[in-house]
């Protein structure tokens, strides 16, 4: 059995079910967290994908994802901005882990994977995941406060 | 072993549904959407998709939700001067 | 592979539609119907990936394989769902649109009191 | 010569153009898996419109 | 009234899910080997040296269904731009600047250019690796409205001439549809793949008229949402109802 593969169906099931979890009950502060950590945790579980089926093409779906996951992150931190401003949601600790799980992965593949173009895209990948991550939880923890959602 | 994945995918699938279709707020609902998005993305990916994933991931992730924000925003600032305005 | 595995991914597609229809036919707000919509149309992409999957094979994407090595899945239908979703995407906004549209005119975005504005 | 065509702005302005442009060409080459005349030449193009963008969205922001 | 509308949602949905149930089991099992259009599919793709067969059967064997695609597009953009235009009663007030966190606004003026240049390699490599002239379009418009979610509007306004992406929206249906015509003058089909050489297997200029295709359905869909979203944008941020009328 593919050890990559059942990587990501552990971290799918772990990281969707807390996401959805965390995006459908508690505060809206904590939904939009849990929205934001959800690209933490599938745009790893693609990559784990992408090594498991022996299919380099793969990687750009994780590519997509790590740059588009943190602009929908933006969008809600934006257009929420006033339902957000009391609260100031901020989870650095899970920001941190999620963070550190994904550079994990990254150095397991490009391990695996040997030096080369590959490696080079998967480092460039794993910056902008991790940047993303962390720029989204700073505009969460209250980087659009003098904008009246406009 | 690769049924597993995508049963788990199937499932995540099933509950992001469930749970966009439960939420009534529109707001909330944008963020299970993204979050439905993403994770149909996966299961396009397990499905040895990937043009479809893509497509998912490009248009779920930031378009989908900027566009429902943005209508919730209009409503919602309609009815504040609404209310202001009488 | 047991027998289960045969007919989940449709019966997760016809939940996911029927599931959608249900939030659309209860829903008080048409931004969240729109929403609801949505949900019905990822079912449709759900199903046609499932009819088109085979047992083993990988993309028929041969940028990085040799053609024939290794046996692959219907790229037909993957055709049509990768166009479905963007044409979805830009129908969706055409129905929110709508929607302004009708909290411009009638102050309300609510269907059931729509009906009771007569004009 | 206005402030913005004085010289040393226009120099300052090609050599931002030409920071982007090589950061994003290089990009292209990561991105890509084969090498080969047409790809340059349209990772070139595609870099290109890439640093003028950029150039015009950090003047857009700060213009303001 | 409600509780009867209830009652005959469950009972009609009870009947639906019956038979799509029913259906179902009576469907060939999952992941089952017998794929005759997908065989063939990948032939034709093969024959023609285009090393995606998803783009192969949307550019070249179903090309025609895809101009349909792209004029629903086209039909679904004008729809909202006839729409959402400024109403009478309303006025358009300018976008008051909006202070950002200085990081959030390094993040995206440094992630725009690189979410375009990844949008555009999208769209070049339709027919070689995963992707294509749909995919990249939104990934480049996506990235264009950074600048919205890392500044302001008013940024974005000075950064995005409309005018010239509505022009490029219809450029890009008319191109589509001259490399159509184009097959019809050379004396074959329309938007038949028998005009330029295939070129050599898995590089950029394999696939005939592919490329090209694959080239004017993302300047399309991109120039079509950055219109989608202008206005859109617009009427959430800019335009008020005029007081007290």
């Amino acid at each position: 059995m593919n050890g990559w593969i059942l990587a990501a169906t552990v971290g799918l099931g772990g990281g969707g079910a807390a996401a959805l979890w965390g995006v459908t009950t508690g505060s809206p502060g904590r939904r939009v967290i849990a929205q934001n950590l959800t690209t933490s945790a599938v745009c790893p579980a693609l990559l784990l994908l992408s090594q498991g089926y022996g299919r380099p093409a793969y990687v750009d779906l994780a590519l997509l994802m790590a740059l588009l996951g943190p602009v929908g992150t933006l969008v809600f931190a934006r257009l929420l901005a006033d339902d957000l401003a009391d609260e100031r949601p901020s989870a650095w600790g899970l920001t941190w882990a999620a963070a550190g799980l994904a550079a994990a992965v990254v150095i397991a593949l490009c391990v695996a994977g040997g030096p080369g173009r590959a490696m080079v895209k998967l480092l460039v990948i794993g910056a902008l995941l991790i940047g993303g991550n962390v720029i989204a939880s700073r505009a969460l923890a209250g980087g659009f406060r003098e904008v009246r959602g406009g | 072993m690769s049924d597993a994945v995508i049963t788990v995918s199937l499932l995540l699938v099933a509950g992001c549904a469930t749970a966009a279709v439960v939420q009534r707020d529109p707001a909330r609902q944008a963020l299970v959407l993204s979050v439905l998005g993403a994770v149909l993305a996966v299961l396009f990916t397990v499905l040895q998709a990937p043009d479809a994933g893509l497509s998912q991931l490009a248009v779920g992730s930031a378009l989908t939700p900027l566009l429902i924000m943005l209508c919730v925003r209009k409503v919602r600032r309609r009815g504040r001067t609404k209310d202001g305005a009488r | 592979m047991n027998t289960a595995m045969h007919v989940l991914p449709y019966l997760v597609a016809v939940y996911v539609f029927l599931t959608g229809c249900y939030g659309l036919a209860t829903s008080r707000n048409l931004i969240h119907a729109v929403g609801c919509l949505a949900v019905c149309q990822s079912a449709t992409y759900v199903l046609l990936l499932a009819v088109g999957y085979r047992d083993g094979a990988t993309a028929p994407v041969f940028s990085d394989i040799e053609p024939g090595s290794r046996p692959v899945v219907d790229p037909v239908v993957q055709a049509l769902t990768l166009t479905d979703i963007v044409v979805g995407a830009t129908v969706t906004a055409l129905l929110l649109a709508l929607v302004l549209q009708i909290a411009k005119r009638h102050g309300t975005v609510d269907p059931d009191e729509l009906r009771e504005l007569r004009g | 010569m206005t402030r913005r065509t004085a010289p040393r702005a226009v120099l300052l302005a090609l050599a931002e153009l030409l920071a982007w442009w090589a950061a994003l060409a290089l990009l292209w080459l990561v991105l890509i898996t084969s090498v080969d005349t047409l790809e340059r030449i349209v990772g070139a193009s595609c870099a290109a419109v890439g640093a003028l963008l950029a150039r015009a969205g950090r003047r857009a922001v700060t213009w303001r | 009234m409600n509780r009867l509308r209830l009652w005959l949602l469950a009972v009609g949905g009870a009947g639906l899910a019956a038979l799509l149930v029913a259906a179902c089991l009576d469907l060939p099992a999952f992941g089952g080997r017998w794929h005759p259009y997908g065989d063939r599919a990948v032939q034709a793709s093969l024959d023609r040296h285009i090393a995606n067969t998803i783009a192969s059967v949307n550019f070249d064997q179903r090309a025609y269904d895809t101009l349909g695609e792209i004029s629903i597009l086209f039909a679904a953009v004008l729809g909202c731009v006839v729409l959402l235009r400024e109403a009478r009663d309303e006025h358009r007030a300018p976008p008051e600047p909006a202070e950002v966190a200085r990081p959030v606004r390094r993040y995206a003026l440094l992630v725009l250019p690189v979410a375009l240049v990844t949008g555009l390699y999208v769209i070049a490599h339709g027919q070689l690796s995963p992707g294509g002239g749909f995919q990249g379009g939104v990934v480049a418009a996506t990235a264009l409205h950074l600048l919205y979610l890392g500044a302001d509007y008013g940024a974005l306004e000075r950064v995005r001439p409309l005018g010239v992406y509505e022009a490029s929206d219809s450029l890009a249906v008319c191109a589509y549809l001259v490399l159509g015509l184009a097959g019809v003058l050379a004396g074959t089909a329309f938007l038949a793949n028998t005009l330029l050489p295939y070129g050599t297997f898995n590089t950029l200029s394999s696939g005939g008229t592919v490329p090209l295709l694959n080239a004017a359905v993302g300047m399309e869909v991109a120039s079509a949402v950055v219109v989608l979203l202008a206005h859109f944008l617009d009427q959430a941020v800019e335009i008020e109802e005029e007081h007290g009328s």
